[in-house]
């Protein structure tokens, strides 16, 4: 509506298109051009700068779904729906992703496509849930009811990742540990280059996050506009 | 306070009025249960696995979908003729209905358990009531987390127009934790464990149990709105 | 060693999930926009 | 009691989500013992209007306050002002009249329930299928109980949605003969509907809603019937017209 602000907007989307291109494309080359190939799992190794960073940007967006809805909840604001939405689409997204990066990292190095290793697992239930957030979404009319069912499922599926975690840790305990993702934490047996070749593509699909956002939340905002006007047309006729 | 209790009977009585003149609730889910560890026999070779091993799961698998014809059914009667609306209009407390639902679930898949512990025992040939007390502790543990979701979860999806199809979908990813610790408690008490020796999944199942109680508290006012 | 296959394979589906998932948001957001364009042109005709 | 004299005072009323304004900027006051009747075509945001006012959904912006309690705060004391009558009838099919009406007694809170719910089963003349299953009922057996349940615990305001909805004559002319005992026992009562005679018959107040605002409002002494009714089916001719069009 305002022809200053959308195109202060759009200034500063450019801004983050280039900066997400550059710092990917340095990641790239720090990928597979500079960081050393892992000594017993091979170029397949690499395979990690990718898979932790989709799995990060996945647990991140769904960490923003859980304060959107909450926020929404508080102020019943469509502007909270919105993000939580966007969120939740992006993070199945990307959780998608990890889960088929997963097996095809795990294939070469544990000799089978899947194994019910606790991340992987907790990884799937935790995609299954999100799928689901975003079929009531897809179910319900546009309205304050999809919005107020969305958030408490948000929360309600959130709160869910301790119990999911400790469960499915507990209930698997005997399978080998990855060596490079082990439970104490990333960076333990990795090397300098390694973890800053990981750090470079975290912050790469962190800021792809928030260029999705961008974009998607200005498609919601677009889709409402368009409603309003309609509206406006048919009553004014 | 008195009339908040009031209010949370009154609903229990309701629903026990209902099944007692209709009789289809309890039945109906108890013979799915049946149908459910019928086919799980049928489908795995009883004579190379172990029945003490495979049981468990069996037993949650049939309370899980039994239980979930009966949350299913439970918010239809709440539904047709707009009854919900009728419930939201007295002056009771959201958190009132909440909990007169989930103490009617509570009690109806516990009557559903308890007529299915015995079949259980007699077909798999497991000896159960050496171990029944902490048995009944675990099963109201798995019992008590999966009604608090489900009540929850079931006022949410009957707004739903594919309400059957949903509360399923909605519900089993969030149980998870809850079946895994039902089946591994289970398990450990056939295989004759102590409750003490299992206190982290106690403690996971409890912890759920409170969770999701608090925030159904929290979050029924959202869902319950026209 | 020889596992490039696999590295492959994860990189060309992370690469084209990401790269689908942003040609089909570009897609719906062009709609959208010729949509709304269409709607504001015929709302200024009526309203002349 | 100052507070009680206006029954329902609505101020700025609204009711949005997103770009879709349900209830746009509602005012009116009702004294108590009022009347009004809200007409409007579809989708003007009758219901929604009556649901804030019963605290069944929240307004977005704007106050109303009923009985004396703003209705945002969704306090329960107020809903034993209040009594609400729709066209879904808010009955259990399977239970009996006297077991429906009891259960919404011990709902409420009142002593005896058994003899409240039998007493107004027979306000309705009810009493003689008080142990049947309400499933068997006819549409108008089940208004008359509902209305026996909006009016168990003797409310001050009464709410009606479409209480005219499916009805036959017989069956209406039993609820208007109810409302206008309801009436006289200065009950402030606020109905919507679309049946244009029933709805002159009976009241103080006339309002007219489209798109959710009040297109008119006025007593009904001051109403000329013949262009209250050209004046409603223009507005539920316009309303259709866009109705049309958006589907």
């Amino acid at each position: 509506m305002n022809q200053e602000t959308t195109e202060e907007s759009n200034e500063e989307s450019y801004i983050l298109v280039w900066l997400t291109g550059i710092v990917f494309l340095v990641a790239m080359a720090a990928i597979f051009l500079f960081v050393p190939t892992e000594q017993t799992e091979g170029p397949v190794q690499r395979i990690m700068y990718i898979h932790i960073p989709s799995a990060w940007l996945s647990f991140f967006a769904f960490f923003i779904v859980f304060i959107c809805s909450i926020l929404f909840l508080w102020k019943k604001e469509r502007e909270w729906d919105i993000y939580a939405h966007a969120s939740a689409e992006i993070g199945v997204i990307f959780c998608s992703l990890v889960l088929i990066t997963g097996p095809i990292w795990a294939k070469p190095i544990w000799g089978t496509w899947w194994v019910w290793d606790a991340r992987l697992t907790s990884t799937l239930i935790l995609w299954l849930i999100y799928v689901a957030y975003l079929m009531l979404r897809a179910q319900t009319e546009a309205g304050s009811m999809r919005a107020r069912y969305a958030a408490v499922l948000g929360i309600v599926g959130f709160l869910n990742i301790p119990f999911i975690h400790f469960s499915v840790l507990w209930w698997r305990t005997f399978h080998p540990q990855p060596k490079v993702i082990s439970s104490e934490g990333f960076g333990k047996g990795m090397e300098t280059s390694m973890l800053v070749t990981l750090g470079i593509s975290l912050c790469a699909f962190t800021l792809l996050y928030f260029l999705l956002m961008g974009q998607r939340i200005r498609q919601e905002k677009l889709k409402d506009e368009i409603d309003r006007l309609k509206r406006e047309q048919l009553y004014s006729s | 306070m008195n009339l908040y209790l009031n209010q949370i009977a009154a609903i229990v009585w309701k629903d026990f009025v209902t099944e007692l003149k209709t009789r289809e609730l309890l039945s109906a889910m108890f013979i799915f249960a049946l149908l459910v560890i019928l086919i799980f026999i049928f489908s795995i070779n009883l004579s190379i696995v172990k029945a003490s091993e495979v049981g468990p799961g069996i037993l949650w698998v049939a309370f899980l979908f039994a239980g979930t014809i009966g949350l299913n059914r439970s918010f239809m009667l709440e539904k047709e003729n707009g009854c919900l609306m009728g419930l939201m209009l007295v002056p009771a407390d959201r958190t009132a209905i909440y909990f007169g639902k989930l103490i009617s679930n509570l009690i109806f898949l516990s009557i559903m358990e308890l007529f299915i512990l015995p079949l259980f025992m007699i077909f798999f040939n497991i000896d159960l009531l050496s171990h029944l007390g902490p048995l009944l502790v675990v099963v109201f543990l798995g019992t008590l987390g999966f009604c608090a979701l489900g009540t929850l979860l079931s006022s949410l999806s009957s707004n739903l127009k594919t309400r059957e199809i949903m509360l399923p979908i909605l519900l089993y990813p969030l149980l998870i934790p809850i079946i895994i610790g039902a089946v591994r408690m289970t398990g450990q008490i056939l295989d004759g464990t102590e409750l003490f020796d299992m206190m982290k999944w106690i403690g996971l199942t409890a912890s759920f149990d409170i969770i999701y109680i608090g925030v159904s508290i929290m979050t029924i006012d959202h869902i319950l709105e026209e | 060693m020889d596992n490039f296959g696999f590295l492959f394979a994860a990189n060309a589906f992370v690469w084209g999930g990401i790269i689908y998932y942003v040609y089909t948001l570009k897609q719906r957001s062009r709609e959208l926009e010729r949509d709304l364009e269409l709607l504001k042109e015929t709302l200024n005709r009526e309203s002349r | 009691m100052e507070s009680l004299e206006n029954a329902i005072e609505v101020r700025h009323l609204r009711k949005a989500f997103g770009t879709l304004k349900a209830v746009d900027g509602i005012d009116f006051e009702l004294k108590q013992g009022e009347f009004l009747t809200v007409f409007g075509p579809n989708g003007a945001g009758k219901t929604t209007l009556i649901k804030i006012l019963s605290g069944l959904t929240q307004p977005s912006s704007g106050t109303a306050k009923v009985a004396g309690f703003d209705v945002a705060e969704g306090h329960p004391e107020m809903r034993k002002e209040i009594g609400v009558i729709s066209h879904s009838t808010a009955l259990y099919a399977d239970l009996t009249p006297l077991e429906n009406l009891m259960f919404f007694a011990r709902m409420h809170g009142l002593e005896q329930p058994e003899d409240k719910a039998l007493k107004v089963i027979g306000e309705v003349g009810l009493s003689p299928r008080r142990n049947d299953r309400v499933r068997t009922f006819s549409r108008g057996m089940l208004q008359r109980l509902s209305i026996a349940r909006a009016i168990l615990h003797d409310p001050a305001i009464l709410f009606l949605d479409e209480p005219f909805t499916g009805l036959d004559l017989h069956a209406a002319n039993v609820l208007k003969e109810h409302l206008q005992r309801l009436h006289d026992s200065s009950r402030t009562i606020l109905m919507t509907t679309h049946d244009i005679s029933c709805g002159l018959e009976m009241c103080d107040k006339v309002a007219l809603q489209v798109q959710g605002k009040f297109a008119f409002l006025e007593n009904i002494s001051d109403v000329d019937k013949d262009r209250f009714e050209s004046m409603y089916f223009d507005a539920v001719r316009d309303n259709q017209f866009a109705m049309g069009i958006s589907l």
